[in-house]
C-alpha cells in the first residue's frame, strides 16, 4: 500500500432537528484513503455516505473526530482550509442537472475554478479549458454550448473536467453516474479510470451500486446507519463477504447472468426496513434486520475487527471468534 | 453556433407568440414608446403642455382640429396626453432601475443565508414594507415630501423594491443547495461571484418577466398619485392630474377624463400582454 | 407540526412585523420638516405655549424615548389629536372604520366565489368562447386602475344610466337604522328593515365593484391556469387511470390543489383593496377610514396619517393571517413551511 | 400444454407527441402481449418510450400525445375505441399502473387514506365493501410492501413520507385494487436495493400464485431478469428484440442488446465496455431505416434505408435486425 492521503478518525456528524432530537448521520467512522486508489463507499439511503463526503470536502464541519488530509486535521474547530487544499480536494456531484449552472456556457462554468486558483490571461484560459475538455474526451467546441444542449453523461464529464482544473490530488465522486443510463455510465466510468491512472488521482467513490464498485474500486467500505460494517479489498470482499448486512445487500442485487448469480450469497432473503437515523437501534444498528441476531447485539455496539489482513468487520459474530482464537493462541 | 442561436430565436418567438395576444402587447408597447419619444414632434400643439390659456378654443369637443378636444383653458388634450406619456414612461424606467437591483441584492442575500440571522433581519424588513398596502404608504411618503414628480417616484420606489426582494429570495433560497452553487463555494469563490455570476443569470428570467408586467403597474400607481395631486404638478400634464381635472366636468365634457383613462388602460394592458409573452418564453408564470 | 402551532408561529411573526411598522411610521412622522409642536398648534402661539406642548408630549426627550412614549400611547389607543377635525384621532377612527370595513368585506369576499367560478369554467372550456370571453375581460379589467373604474362608474351609472343612488354616503337619509355592528346592510337586516338594507347595498355596490373587478379577474386567471397546469399532473393521470370517473376526479382531486394558489393571493388582494379604497372612497364620497386618511394625507395631519396607516397595517395583517389559516387547512404542506 | 390466453395485446402501436408545433414520432409499431398469469418486461434506457407505452395501455396519454395507429386489445377488445363506461370498467378492474415518479403521483393535498379510499371504492365497486373493509385492504397492502405502521401512513400526507415510502404507497394503492394486470413503471428506482428486493419478490410471488399478470418496464436488466419470464428490448420507440428472458439475456442477438449487456457492470468484475457512442435519435425526424443504425457498429447501407422486421431464431426468441437475419 502506498502513502495515506486521507485518514478519517472516529468521524461524527450529528444534525439537530427542530423538535430537539438529533440525527446521527455519521457516528464514529474511521478509514484511510491511499494515494492512487479508489475507495468505494457503499450504502443505502440514510447510511451517511454523502455526509462523510460533504464533511471531507468541507460543506459542513464535523461534530467529532478528525479528517486528516496529508496530516492536517481539516475538521478541527476553527480550522480554515487554504486555497491550495480547496483546490487539491475536489468533488463531482450526483445530479447532472444541477452540477452546472444552466444559464451559463460550459466555458463560463469551467472558468470558475481557474479564476480562483490559477489566474491567467484570457487566451491561455481558453487553451486550458480546451485541454481539460480533451482530457475527458469531449470535443473543444463544447465550450460554447449550454448545459441543456448536451447529454447527462457529457454534463458529468464537464464536471469532472472542471474538477481537474485545479490539479487535484483527490476527487470525491458523489454518485457521479447514478442518474445516468448504463450505456452513458460506461463512458464516464472508463474516463474516470483512465484519468486516475494518468494523473495518480485518489478517488473516494460514493455509491449505492455494488456491481459498479466490483469493477472500479480498489477497496470497498459498507456503511449502515452512520456506521461502518465492513471494509475490505474488492476481490476479497466480493468472494467472502462477512457481515450479515453485506451478505443481505449482495444477495439483493438483481443480476443478469448465471455467473453473477453464482457469486451472490444465496438464500438470504432481505427483510425489514431501514430504521430512521433519528432513533437508530441500540447496540448493533443492524440487529433489527439481522438473521443472526444474538442477545449481545441488542445491547452492545460491536467494534471494528481486522479478521484478515486489511479485511475489517464490525460484528459480534467475528469479534467473538477473534477473541476465542486469540485465547486459544494464548493457551498454546 | 449561429444556426443554433437562430433556432433558439425561432423557438422563443414561437413561445412568445403562442397565445397570439403577446404580439398585440408588443405592438402597443412599441407604439407607446415611439409616441413618447417623438411626442414633441408629433403633438400638434406642443406648447399646450404648459401654462397656456387659449380662451378662444376652450372646452371644445373632439373635432378634426383637436382630435381629443380641448380643456377649459383651450389646451389640446391630445398634445397634453402625448407629452404626459414621457413622464409616465420615465417614472416606470427610473423606479424599476432602482427598485430591482436593490430588491435583488437584498433578496438573494437573504435567500443565500437562509436560516441565519441575515435572512431573519432582511426578510423581516421586507415583510414590514409589505405589511401595508403599497399605495397607502406611498401616499403618505409622497405627502410628507414636497408633492412633485421626483418625490412621487421616490415614494413608489420605496414601496416597490420589497417585491423584488421577495422574488429573488424565493429563487435564491431554492437554488442555494444546487450543486453549482455548492461547488463554487467549495472551490473558494467570492460572495460577489456567487451573487452576480451564479444567482443573477438564474433569477433573470423571473425578474425580466416581472419587470415587464410592473412597468404597467408602476405607471398606474404613478397616475394614481398624480390623480390625488401628489405627482407632477399642474400646469404640466400627467395622466393622473388630467383625469382629476376632467372629473370635475363630467359628464358634459367627458373627453377630458375618458381619453387619459383609456390611455392608462391601454398602457397597462400593453405591458401585461407583453409580460405574459415574456413569461411564456421563460416558462415563468406571471403574477 | 400541528396546525395550532403553525398558527401561533404565524401570529408571533406578525407581531414583529407590526412592531417594525410602528418604527417606520414613527420615522416618517419625525422626518416631516418643521417643529412638530409648531405644526400641531399653528403659527400664532407663544413660545411658552409651545414649550408646554413639548413638555406634555415628551418632545424634549431623545428620539427613542419619544418612540416609546408614542408606542405606549398608540397601544392604549392614544394617537393624539387630529389637526383637521380637532378631535382625538382614535375617535375619528372608530367613527370611520366600520364604513371601510364594510366596503372591503363586500369587495373582498363574495367576488372570490365569482373568481373561482369563472376560473373553473374558463379552464373546463379551454379555447372555447367562454374561455376567450373570460380571458379578454380579464386582460381589460386587470389593466384598469381602480380609480379609473370609479370614475367610469360615476360617469356611466351616475349620469348616463342613473341606477346608482345619489352620489355619496352609505344610506339614503330617509332611513334610520340601529347601530349594532356598524355594517349598515347587516344592521338594517338585524333591525328588520329590508328596504333600508337594499338601499345600503345599492350604495355599496358600485364602490365595491370598482374595488373588486380587477382583483376578481386576476384571481380567476390564476385559478384557470393552476387548473390547467394540474390537470396534466401525474396524480391526476393516476386517479384517472384507476377508473375514477372524470367528474369525481375534477371535484375531489383537481379542484382542491388548484384553488390553493388563489386562496394564498386573496390576502394580498384584500390588502391592496384597503389601499385602493383611499381613492374609491374619495370618488364615491364614502365616509370611511380611507377617505379620512386621504384627507389627512393631503392636509399633512401627521397624527391621523400615522394612526390610519397603522390601523390599515393591522387590518391587513389580520386578514393575511386568516387567509394563511385557510390555506393551511387546505394545504397540509403549508403547515410545515414558514409562511411569508 | 395448457392453452395460451393473452390477457393484453399491443398491436402495431405508434404514438406521437406534438411539442411546440413539432411532431415527434415516439413509438413506432410496438407489438407485444402478456399471457394470463405471466409477466412480461420491457427494458430500455431513458427516453425510449417505455412510459408512453404504459400510458397508452391505460389510454391516459398526456394531452399533447396521440395514438397514430395500432390497437390495444384487452380480452380481445380494443381499449382505444371503447365507450367511456367500458373503459372506466377496464381501468377499475382490468389494468392498473404503478407510476414511476413517486413524488408526483400522489395528490399533495389529500391524505393517503382518502387517496386509498377513492381508488379502492371504484376498483371494488361490485363487491359493495364498507369503508372499514376497504381500509382493511389498504392496510394489508401497505404491510405487503413492508411498510410497518399502516395506520400512521394512512393518516399522513405525501409530503410527510420519504421518497421510498411514497413509492411503496403508490405500489400498495395499485396492488390493493386487485386488478388483473399490473403495469409497473420502474417499480424500484426510488427504493433501496434491499427494499426493492422485497417488492420484486412480492410481485413475483403474486404472479406465481396466478393472481396477476404483469407488464414491467424498467431500465434495469437485472430487475427484469429477476421478475419476468419474457422480455422485450426497446430502443428509441421500437422493440428490437424479444423472447424468453433467460434466453435473451443469455444469447443477446441485437447489437443494441449486446452493447447494453456489455456496458452493465457485473459482479464478476470483468470491467465495463466503452459504452454506446452517440445519442438516442431526434424523434421529430427519426432515422428512415433501423432506428439504431446511426449508433450501430455493424451498420450497412440496407440498415439506413430499410426497416428491419422481426426475425425468429427459434424458441420464441426473435430480433429485428438484418445482421441476425442475414446470419452475419
Amino acid at each position: 500500500m502506498g502513502d495515506i492521503i486521507l485518514e478519517i478518525k472516529d468521524l461524527k456528524k450529528y444534525f439537530p432537528l427542530a423538535d430537539g432530537r438529533t440525527v446521527k448521520a455519521v457516528d464514529g467512522v474511521s478509514m484511510k484513503l491511499y494515494k492512487g486508489e479508489t475507495l468505494g463507499l457503499v450504502g443505502e439511503s440514510g447510511c451517511g455516505k454523502s455526509t462523510i463526503a460533504y464533511t471531507v470536502v468541507g460543506m459542513y464541519g464535523a461534530s467529532g473526530g478528525e479528517v486528516l488530509y496529508k496530516g492536517t486535521d481539516l475538521a478541527k474547530k476553527g480550522y480554515k482550509r487554504t486555497l491550495k487544499q480547496k483546490g487539491e480536494i475536489q468533488i463531482v456531484f450526483q445530479d447532472p442537472g444541477s452540477s452546472l449552472n444552466s444559464r451559463r456556457t460550459i466555458e463560463k462554468s469551467m472558468e470558475v475554478p481557474l479564476d480562483i486558483h490559477d489566474r491567467m490571461p484570457k487566451e491561455k484560459k481558453t487553451e486550458r479549458i480546451e485541454e481539460l475538455l480533451e482530457m475527458v474526451g469531449l470535443p473543444k467546441e463544447y465550450k460554447s454550448k449550454m448545459p441543456r444542449n448536451i447529454g447527462g453523461g457529457e454534463r458529468q464529464l464537464i464536471s469532472v473536467a472542471r474538477a481537474l482544473a485545479t490539479n487535484p490530488e483527490m476527487i470525491i465522486l458523489d454518485e457521479p453516474t447514478s442518474a445516468l443510463d448504463v450505456s452513458v455510465q460506461a463512458k464516464v466510468i472508463n474516463t474516470l479510470i483512465e484519468l486516475q491512472k494518468k494523473l495518480e488521482l485518489s478517488y473516494l467513490f460514493i455509491t449505492h451500486d455494488l456491481s459498479l464498485m466490483r469493477n472500479v474500486a480498489t477497496r470497498v467500505a459498507i456503511l449502515y446507519l452512520g456506521r461502518l460494517c465492513e471494509l475490505a479489498p474488492t476481490t476479497e470482499f466480493f468472494h467472502g463477504p462477512l457481515h450479515p448486512y453485506t451478505q443481505m445487500l449482495l444477495s439483493s442485487i438483481p443480476v443478469v447472468t448465471e455467473e453473477e448469480e453464482a457469486i451472490k450469497p444465496g438464500q438470504i432473503i432481505s427483510q425489514g426496513e431501514i430504521p430512521s437515523p433519528v432513533n437508530a437501534p441500540k447496540g448493533c444498528t443492524f440487529h433489527t434486520r439481522c438473521r443472526d441476531c444474538m442477545e449481545i447485539c441488542k445491547t452492545e455496539m460491536p467494534v471494528m475487527t481486522e479478521v484478515e489482513p486489511e479485511h475489517f468487520v464490525c460484528c459480534h459474530k467475528y469479534t467473538a471468534k477473534q477473541e476465542k482464537q486469540e485465547k486459544q493462541e494464548k493457551q498454546k | 453556433m449561429k444556426a443554433e442561436r437562430k433556432e433558439a430565436m425561432i423557438k422563443n418567438w414561437y413561445k412568445f407568440s403562442a397565445g397570439g395576444v403577446s404580439v398585440i402587447g408588443l405592438a402597443i408597447v412599441l407604439l407607446i414608446i415611439l409616441l413618447a419619444v417623438f411626442a414633441p414632434v408629433i403633438a400638434p400643439y406642443p406648447e399646450d403642455a404648459g401654462a397656456v390659456v387659449k380662451f378662444a378654443e376652450s372646452s371644445q369637443a373632439p373635432s378634426m382640429e383637436h382630435i381629443m378636444g380641448t380643456d377649459t383653458m383651450g389646451r389640446d388634450v391630445f398634445s397634453r396626453l402625448l407629452i404626459s406619456l414621457r413622464g409616465s414612461l420615465l417614472m416606470g424606467v427610473l423606479v424599476l432601475a432602482i427598485a430591482v437591483p436593490v430588491g435583488f441584492v437584498v433578496g438573494v442575500l437573504a435567500g443565500y443565508y437562509k436560516d441565519t440571522w441575515v435572512e431573519t433581519v432582511l426578510m423581516r424588513i421586507v415583510d414590514i414594507f409589505l405589511s401595508v398596502p403599497a399605495l397607502v404608504l406611498a401616499l403618505a411618503i409622497a405627502a410628507i415630501l414636497e408633492p412633485n414628480l421626483r418625490n412621487s417616484m421616490i415614494a413608489i420606489t420605496i414601496m416597490w423594491w420589497p417585491w423584488y426582494a421577495r422574488l429573488s429570495f424565493g429563487v435564491a433560497s431554492s437554488l442555494r443547495t444546487e450543486n453549482y452553487i455548492v461547488y463554487a463555494e467549495l472551490t473558494g469563490a467570492k460572495l460577489s461571484h456567487i451573487i452576480f455570476k451564479e444567482f443573477l443569470p438564474n433569477t433573470f428570467d423571473q425578474i425580466l418577466t416581472k419587470m415587464t408586467l410592473d412597468m404597467g403597474y408602476v405607471i398606474c400607481m404613478g397616475a394614481t398619485l398624480s390623480f390625488v395631486g401628489l405627482g407632477e404638478q399642474p400646469p404640466m400634464p400627467a395622466l393622473g392630474n388630467m383625469i382629476n381635472d376632467g372629473v370635475k366636468f363630467l359628464p358634459e365634457m367627458w373627453w377630458l377624463a375618458i381619453y387619459p383613462a383609456v390611455t392608462i388602460i391601454v398602457i397597462v394592458l400593453g405591458f401585461n400582454l407583453l409580460g405574459d409573452g415574456v413569461g411564456n418564453i421563460f416558462n415563468v408564470e406571471g403574477k | 407540526m400541528s396546525l395550532l402551532k403553525s398558527i401561533l408561529k404565524r401570529l408571533a411573526s406578525a407581531l414583529v412585523v407590526l412592531l417594525g411598522l410602528t418604527i417606520i411610521i414613527f420615522v416618517l412622522m419625525r422626518i416631516v420638516p418643521g417643529d412638530p409642536a409648531r405644526l400641531a398648534l399653528g403659527a400664532n402661539v407663544t413660545e411658552d405655549v409651545l414649550e408646554k406642548y413639548r413638555e406634555a408630549n415628551h418632545l424634549n426627550e431623545s428620539l427613542p424615548m419619544q418612540y416609546v412614549y408614542w408606542l405606549t400611547g398608540a397601544l392604549r389607543g392614544d394617537f393624539g389629536m387630529s389637526a383637521v377635525t380637532k378631535r382625538a384621532v382614535i375617535q375619528d377612527i372608530t367613527d370611520f372604520a366600520p364604513a371601510t370595513i364594510e366596503l372591503v368585506l363586500w369587495a373582498g369576499f363574495p367576488p372570490i366565489l365569482a373568481a373561482l367560478f369563472l376560473g373553473v369554467t374558463s379552464a373546463q372550456h379551454k379555447n372555447k368562447w367562454q374561455d376567450y370571453l373570460c380571458r379578454f375581460l380579464g386582460y381589460i379589467f386587470v389593466a384598469t386602475p381602480t380609480f379609473v373604474f370609479a370614475v367610469l362608474f360615476v360617469l356611466v351609472f351616475g349620469y348616463w344610466l342613473p341606477v346608482m343612488p345619489t352620489i355619496g354616503g352609505r344610506l339614503s337619509p330617509s332611513f334610520v337604522i340601529p347601530d349594532i355592528t356598524g355594517l349598515y346592510v347587516l344592521d338594517a337586516l338585524l333591525g328588520g328593515q329590508p328596504a333600508a338594507a337594499w338601499d345600503a347595498f345599492l350604495h355599496l355596490l358600485f364602490p365595491a365593484l370598482a374595488l373588486a373587478l380587477g382583483k376578481t379577474m386576476q384571481e380567476a386567471r390564476i385559478t384557470r391556469s393552476s387548473m390547467l397546469q394540474n390537470a396534466d399532473k401525474d396524480y391526476i393521470t393516476m386517479v384517472t387511470s384507476q377508473g375514477v370517473p372524470q367528474s369525481v376526479v375534477n371535484r375531489k382531486f383537481l379542484l382542491k390543489p388548484s384553488v390553493i394558489p388563489t386562496v394564498t393571493i386573496i390576502g394580498m388582494d384584500i390588502a391592496t383593496m384597503f389601499g385602493n379604497a383611499f381613492l374609491v372612497e374619495r370618488i364615491f364620497n364614502w365616509p370611511g377610514l380611507s377617505s379620512y386618511g386621504m384627507t389627512a394625507i393631503l392636509n399633512k395631519d401627521t397624527n391621523a396619517v400615522c394612526a390610519v396607516v397603522l390601523i390599515i397595517g393591522l387590518a391587513f395583517t389580520l386578514t393575511s393571517i386568516a387567509v394563511d389559516i385557510v390555506a393551511m387547512i387546505l394545504d397540509p404542506r403549508m403547515r410545515q413551511k414558514r409562511t411569508r | 400444454m395448457e392453452e395460451k390466453t393473452n390477457v393484453l395485446e399491443v398491436r402495431d402501436l405508434s404514438v406521437s407527441y406534438t411539442v411546440a408545433n413539432v411532431k415527434t414520432h415516439v413509438l413506432e409499431n410496438v407489438n407485444f402481449s402478456v399471457e394470463k398469469g405471466k409477466s412480461v418486461g420491457i427494458v430500455g434506457e431513458s427516453g425510449c418510450g417505455k412510459t408512453t407505452t404504459m400510458r397508452a395501455i391505460l389510454n391516459v396519454l398526456p394531452s399533447n400525445g396521440t395514438v397514430e395507429s395500432g390497437e390495444i386489445l384487452y380480452n380481445g377488445e380494443n381499449i382505444l375505441n371503447m365507450p367511456n363506461n367500458k373503459l372506466q370498467d377496464y381501468r377499475q378492474k382490468g389494468a392498473g399502473m404503478i407510476f414511476q415518479d413517486p413524488s408526483s403521483a400522489l395528490n399533495p393535498v389529500i391524505s393517503i387514506r382518502n387517496q386509498f379510499l377513492e381508488a379502492l371504492k371504484y376498483a371494488h365497486k361490485d363487491k359493495k365493501l364498507t369503508k372499514a373493509q376497504l381500509l382493511e385492504k389498504a392496510a394489508k397492502a401497505l404491510e405487503q410492501v413492508s411498510l410497518a405502521d399502516p395506520d400512521r401512513i394512512l393518516s399522513s400526507y405525501p409530503f410527510q413520507l420519504s421518497g421510498g415510502m411514497r413509492q411503496r404507497v403508490c405500489i400498495a394503492i395499485t396492488l390493493a385494487a386487485e386488478r388483473q394486470i399490473l403495469l409497473a413503471d420502474e417499480p424500484g428506482t426510488a427504493l433501496d436495493v434491499t427494499i426493492q428486493d422485497q417488492i420484486l419478490r412480492l410481485i413475483k410471488s403474486l404472479v406465481e400464485a396466478g393472481e396477476l399478470s404483469v407488464i414491467m418496464v424498467t431500465h434495469s436488466l437485472g430487475v427484469i431478469r429477476q421478475v419476468t419470464t419474457a422480455v422485450n428490448i426497446m430502443y428509441a420507440g421500437t422493440i428490437v428484440e424479444g423472447g424468453d428472458t433467460k434466453e435473451v439475456f443469455g444469447h443477446p442477438m441485437h447489437p443494441y442488446t449486446q452493447a447494453l449487456m456489455d456496458c452493465l457492470p457485473k459482479l464478476t468484475g470483468n470491467g465495463i465496455a466503452k459504452g454506446i457512442p452517440g445519442r438516442i435519435p431526434d424523434y421529430s425526424s427519426p432515422p428512415g431505416g433501423c432506428r439504431f443504425a446511426p449508433r450501430c457498429p455493424y451498420v450497412t447501407d440496407r440498415c439506413l434505408t430499410e426497416k428491419p422486421v422481426p426475425h425468429e431464431t427459434g424458441g420464441g426468441h426473435w430480433t429485428s435486425c438484418f445482421k441476425a437475419e442475414e446470419g452475419r
